[in-house]
């Protein structure tokens, strides 16, 4: 596939499921019919089309502009180092999962100069909230996406959905999984995590953000969750691997799954205290990721 | 190619020599370091490329810059934090001055 | 059609972003706004295109509401509610009728102003640099030297001593009055030093009009039914666990909560303690309440109601009255003193009022100058708990993180209506 | 180039795309705004100070940790790929880590460095 | 070893990338812009890396830079003045030896570099990553397990270092010192 196909291939796969992210969303947040969760994307986004710009006295106009740009890249960025319709046609990349990786870890990056941008003290505290969260889940986040490669015997992804062909590797490595998703939300400052842009702050990064801004960083955030469920499916749920239907539908249908939990867990689960977190990342994530490792390990010999 | 790799790692490196030599801050000299070892990582890897045939040895040497990196990072900010801590200083001058 | 008109065809039909000022006499309708489909309370004016003013306000209110007016993104539309003439700020339109007719209002404004039958709003307040600095200094940006100087406009942040030695910058910060984290009417000046307080001070605010007087007011003078006092403590102590949990990031049992408010009725406890056993589920004490806001032995409680007796302490006046009595009433306590002990407290509570409201028949009781309400004991005569409340806001909060501290004050419950703090700000 | 120059390609789209439509938007919208329209929103109150200041982070001691942690992390991958090839060293190797990482964490708990000053 | 002209275009690209962004680390007054020039240098020399067929290494330099750089903004924004750049300012010291020391490194390693001839032993073709990792659990063993060791060394280094006063107590109590008691030891 060229370059262009795997372009276009992102960005119906990002648009498709950033749809139905906020759709879910929607539904989930307990007011409103079906139909207008339905319509609510695209009647949002023409609002804040039409909004006009606001900005603060003295921002940091380069990297407040940056930011939505970044968040945007790196989910489009990791969305390629999955495989979509089966083996070798999403670009095979031999260190996928580093790939991956890094992108995820410089989402900190976009947060962080998005809160900093405005020249604003909740936007700004936000921000270092990020900072906060990200080095405290980062690690059990990587240990968990590497403990995968370890049967597969390689950093790509193909690969690692090839070795799951006679069983997932949410019941081969079943804590696996549950640790994905929870620091996934937290990288995607979703759910339960979302302290960045809490209620306690007004917003947090994007309190001074609106019209296009806003609609931006929304767009990038939906589509950093669709990332993390498509390497969610793909390292756990066997991604393009299932019977009848076509690799495709089967890594669009489990993606949405995935996308679906993490939107209800959003919903019904409280926003966890920034310390309470660090806490929670380092003394009980950490220590389960690397008992992860080692029972994977273990059985992987 | 190698001349390009080459060049382009020693500017690299030069300019850190001159952030390392000129900066005042503590902060701002270990971005000249970092910068430094930045170019030798790059040699490092042209090496690796161009002529030793493989050896992965090649690639562990820029692992071990990088954990190099790490442990001046690391125990650098420790370092700062603790001098910040105990004189208020933030800038070599400041530290000289507070000595005599 | 062009695209423009295509685009606002759109956006006419979806949700309208609202920014409430919330004024005297209004919390309560505010909760009933949020259940009505199709409006969208936001909590930052950069994502409102509609300005609500509910309530009663002082004329001292000018000023922090033309702010926000100006920080709106607009297409500005500024709607009164309930809201006497003159308003603090021109509006479009004033209503006086219910909620439906207020969210009828709203969407037909957005409607055109979005459409372009409406000019939106422009700026209230003068287009003029707080401080001279344009061409001043070296570069022409106002500053002078490395920190000092107002470079663009501000001076910048100030050296402080830190609670762990290290000595770095404390930025003084005015929070509120129209925070949403916050009571409204309540303007904090919070010394920051990173995300940490270091110092607060109540700022002088006397911005919200009282409402007109309430159950509770009137029952200091003459015997009120208990059926009615215990019904409306119930739907205040639900109201605010709606605001509890829409802070905490669970909109959904925010919206449920403000459902249950609207349709209590007596001795229907069943709604309430189901919704109590969903908030459990969603893990608030574990992530966001325990521990956070307990409140220092040396501070007197007494007679701060859900506060006190979620330090298991037995506080409370409705003992005394025969009345109650005769119900079989006895106190509810939760102890640790902590913010989830006062979520727990106020959801017992208000199970408790609607079963003692189901049980009470007609009979009557307070009138003798002192009554039990929602915050806690009201004396004839007497500034009400909440000024108390306000005034220990300045020790406990101090050495907070910004979370801890908004999750700290929700749980004291604070009512600014009737508490005035120093003299209002010019 | 594969894969990798797709995501190359990738990156480099979104960025420019995402951020030219923001550039032009705020460069053109914002010309008109007046000073009060410029205040940052911190509830209805005109900030005193410029925002940007000397953050005092109370987790820098985590942070610092954090730099030693995912250093040990590059030496994870590699050795992931090789696990089941090396067989009981690599399980050995892996333990020693384990170790490592578990006493690095258990310290800095003790240390109270995951609490806020 | 036979580039195409892509590799070249590429790597000359990125080599620029790297130089000025290295440049601008230096020349800007915000220090969040410093930290992150800093990291758009070394992902310049990543994506070298990755055109150099070293595609585990690049990405594993990004992925380390891109925490260790925001960690560098964070302390740099914690200990600098006017941290955002406000207040234009240079803080330099020695300017004029440091730029003679910086282009004469720079013209000595470029000369070097350009002038001494290099076996020509390339790459074979084959997974790079698979190699280093029984580099590493190989030959190299005694490296990887010292650099562990090290590493350890380091947090428990930075933790006791960087956070040794003030823990107990608050500002207003003053701050006292840690017990460092005997049963640590033991434990650890």
């Amino acid at each position: 596939m060229t370059a262009f196909g795997i372009l276009v291939q992102v960005t119906a796969l990002l648009s498709g499921g950033a749809y139905v992210l906020v759709v879910a969303d929607r539904l989930m947040s307990g007011t409103g019919s079906v139909r207008t969760a339905l319509a609510y994307p695209v009647r949002r986004l023409s609002f804040l089309l039409l909004q006009p710009a606001t900005t603060t006295e003295r921002p940091d106009f380069e990297a407040w502009i940056l930011g939505p740009a970044l968040l945007m890249a790196l989910a489009a960025v990791g969305a390629v180092a999955v495989p979509i319709a089966g083996p070798s046609a999403g670009g095979d990349i031999d260190a996928g999962l580093v790939l991956f990786g890094a992108a995820m870890l410089i989402v900190l990056v976009a947060v962080f100069i998005f809160g900093w941008g405005p020249n604003s003290v909740l936007p700004m505290i936000g921000g270092y909230r990020m900072a906060a969260m990200v080095l405290s889940v980062g690690i059990p986040f990587s240990l968990v996406v590497l403990t995968t490669a370890i049967p597969a015997e390689s950093l790509s992804v193909g690969m690692i959905v090839e070795a799951q062909s006679s069983l997932w590797f949410v019941i081969v490595q079943p804590l696996g999984l549950p640790i994905y998703l929870v620091t996934a939300a937290a990288i995607a400052f979703w759910g339960p995590f979302d302290l960045p842009e809490g209620a306690d702050l007004a917003g947090g990064v994007v309190a001074e953000a609106s019209g296009l801004r806003l609609a931006t960083w929304r767009f990038a955030r939906a589509a950093l969750m669709v990332t993390l469920s498509l390497m969610g499916q793909a390292v756990f749920l066997g991604g393009y691997l299932g019977p009848v239907l076509p690799g495709w539908l089967w890594t669009i249908v489990k993606t949405l799954v995935l996308l679906v939990l993490l939107a209800l867990a959003g919903r019904t689960i409280a926003r966890m205290r920034v310390q309470t977190f660090v806490w929670f990342g380092w003394v009980v994530l950490l220590p389960l990721a690397l008992v992860d490792v080692f029972v994977s390990g273990w059985l992987a010999l | 190619m190698i001349d390009i790799l080459l060049v382009v790692a020693a500017a690299i490196f030069g300019i850190g020599v001159y952030g390392a030599l000129s900066q005042q801050s503590f902060v701002m000299i270990m971005m000249g370091l970092e910068l430094m070892l930045n170019a030798a990582l790059l040699v490092a890897i042209t090496f690796w490329w161009a002529s030793t045939g493989g050896n992965p040895a090649g690639q562990l040497l820029v692992i071990v810059i990088l954990a190099v990196m790490a442990i001046e990072a690391a125990i650098g900010f420790a370092l700062v934090t603790a001098v910040y801590r105990s004189r208020k200083a933030d800038i070599t001058e400041k530290l000289k001055k507070l000595r005599n | 059609m062009g695209l423009r008109a295509r685009l606002a065809h759109l956006a006419k039909t979806g949700d309208v972003p609202v920014f409430v000022v919330v004024g005297g006499g209004y919390r309560s309708a505010v909760h009933r706004l949020r259940l009505v489909e199709g409006i969208s309370i936001v909590a930052s004016p950069r994502h409102a295109s509609v300005l609500l003013i509910a309530g009663a306000l002082t004329n001292d209110a000018t000023g922090t509401v033309s702010h926000v007016h100006d920080q709106m993104a607009g297409p500005r539309v500024t709607v009164a509610w309930g809201h006497p003439e003159p308003s603090v700020i021109p509006v479009q339109t004033t209503v006086n009728g219910d909620v439906t007719e207020v969210a009828t209002t709203i969407r037909r404004l957005f409607h055109d102003v979005l459409s372009g039958a409406v000019a939106p709003e422009q700026p209230l307040l003068p287009d003029v640099d707080a401080v001279e600095w344009r061409g001043v200094g070296p570069y022409g940006h106002g500053g002078a030297g490395m920190t000092g100087g107002t470079p663009y406009g501000r001076p910048l942040a100030l050296r402080a001593p830190a609670r762990d030695n290290l000595e770095l910058d404390q930025l003084p910060v005015t929070v509120g009055p129209w925070f949403t984290g916050f009571p409204p009417g309540l303007a904090l000046r919070i010394s920051l030093q990173g995300d940490v307080a270091q110092a607060v001070e109540v700022a002088p605010t006397n911005l919200i009009q009282a409402g007109p007087a309430g159950l509770f007011t009137r029952a200091l003078s003459e015997p009120t039914p208990i059926r009615d006092l215990e019904m409306a403590r119930a739907r205040h102590h639900i109201e605010w666990m709606a605001d509890t949990l829409e802070i905490a990031g669970v909109d959904r049992l925010a919206v449920r909560a403000d459902r249950i408010a609207g349709m209590i009725s007596p001795g229907e406890v069943d709604p309430v303690e189901r919704l109590v056993k969903a908030v459990r589920r969603s893990l608030l004490r574990l992530m966001t309440l325990r521990n956070v806001g307990v409140l220092p032995g040396e501070i007197d409680l007494a007679g701060l109601g859900p506060v006190v007796r979620a330090t298991g302490v037995a506080d409370d006046r409705r003992r005394e009255e025969q009345a109650y009595r005769d119900l079989g009433f006895e106190p509810v306590t939760h102890s640790g003193g902590d913010a989830w002990a006062r979520f727990s407290q106020r959801a017992a509570e208000a199970v408790q009022a609607l079963d003692l409201a189901g049980r009470a028949g007609d009979t009557r009781a307070f009138g003798n100058g002192e009554v039990e309400a929602p915050d806690g004991l009201h004396r004839m005569g007497e500034p009400d708990p909440a000024n108390r409340l306000v005034s220990i806001l300045e020790t406990v909060l101090i050495g907070s993180e910004w979370g801890d501290l908004v999750t700290t004050i929700q749980s004291l419950d604070i009512d600014m209506e009737t508490v005035s703090v120093g003299t209002p700000a010019p | 180039m594969g894969g990798i120059g797709a995501a190359l390609v990738v990156f480099l789209a979104a960025l420019v795309a995402i951020g030219v439509a923001q550039w032009v938007w705020a460069v053109t919208g914002e010309r008109d705004l007046t000073v009060p329209e410029r205040v940052p929103f911190a509830g209805g109150v005109e900030p005193e100070f410029h925002a940007w200041n000397r953050f005092h982070i109370r987790y820098y001691a985590m942070a610092l940790l954090f730099l030693a942690f995912d250093m040990e992390m590059v030496f994870m991958y590699p050795w992931a790929v090789v696990f089941v090839k090396e067989g009981l060293l690599a399980l050995i190797e892996m333990l020693m880590f384990i170790l490592i990482l578990i006493v690095g964490m258990v310290y800095a708990w003790r240390e109270k460095s995951f609490e806020w000053a | 070893m036979n580039p195409g002209p892509l590799s070249y275009f590429l790597v000359s690209a990125f080599g620029i990338g790297a130089v000025v962004s290295g440049w601008l680390v230096f020349r800007t007054d915000s220090m969040l812009r410093a930290a992150y020039w800093l990291m758009v240098s070394f992902v310049a020399v990543g994506a070298m890396l990755i055109v150099l067929d070293a595609q585990f290494l690049g990405l594993i330099l990004i992925l380390m830079m891109s925490g260790e750089m925001t960690i560098m903004a964070i302390f740099m924004i914690l200990f600098m003045m006017n941290p955002a750049g406000l207040n234009p300012m240079t803080m330099v010291h020695q300017h004029r030896t440091s730029i003679i020391a910086g282009v004469g490194s720079f013209i000595v390693l470029a000369f070097v570099g350009v002038v001494a001839e290099f076996p020509d032993r390339p790459v074979p073709a084959g997974n790079a990553t698979v190699a280093l990792g029984e580099e590493l659990l190989g030959r190299s063993m005694l490296v990887f397990e010292s650099a562990g060791v090290a590493l350890l060394a380091v947090m428990i280094g930075a933790i006791a270092i960087a956070a040794k006063q003030g823990r107990f107590g608050d500002a207003f109590d003053g701050s006292e010192e840690p017990s460092i008691d005997v049963e640590t030891g033991d434990r650890s």
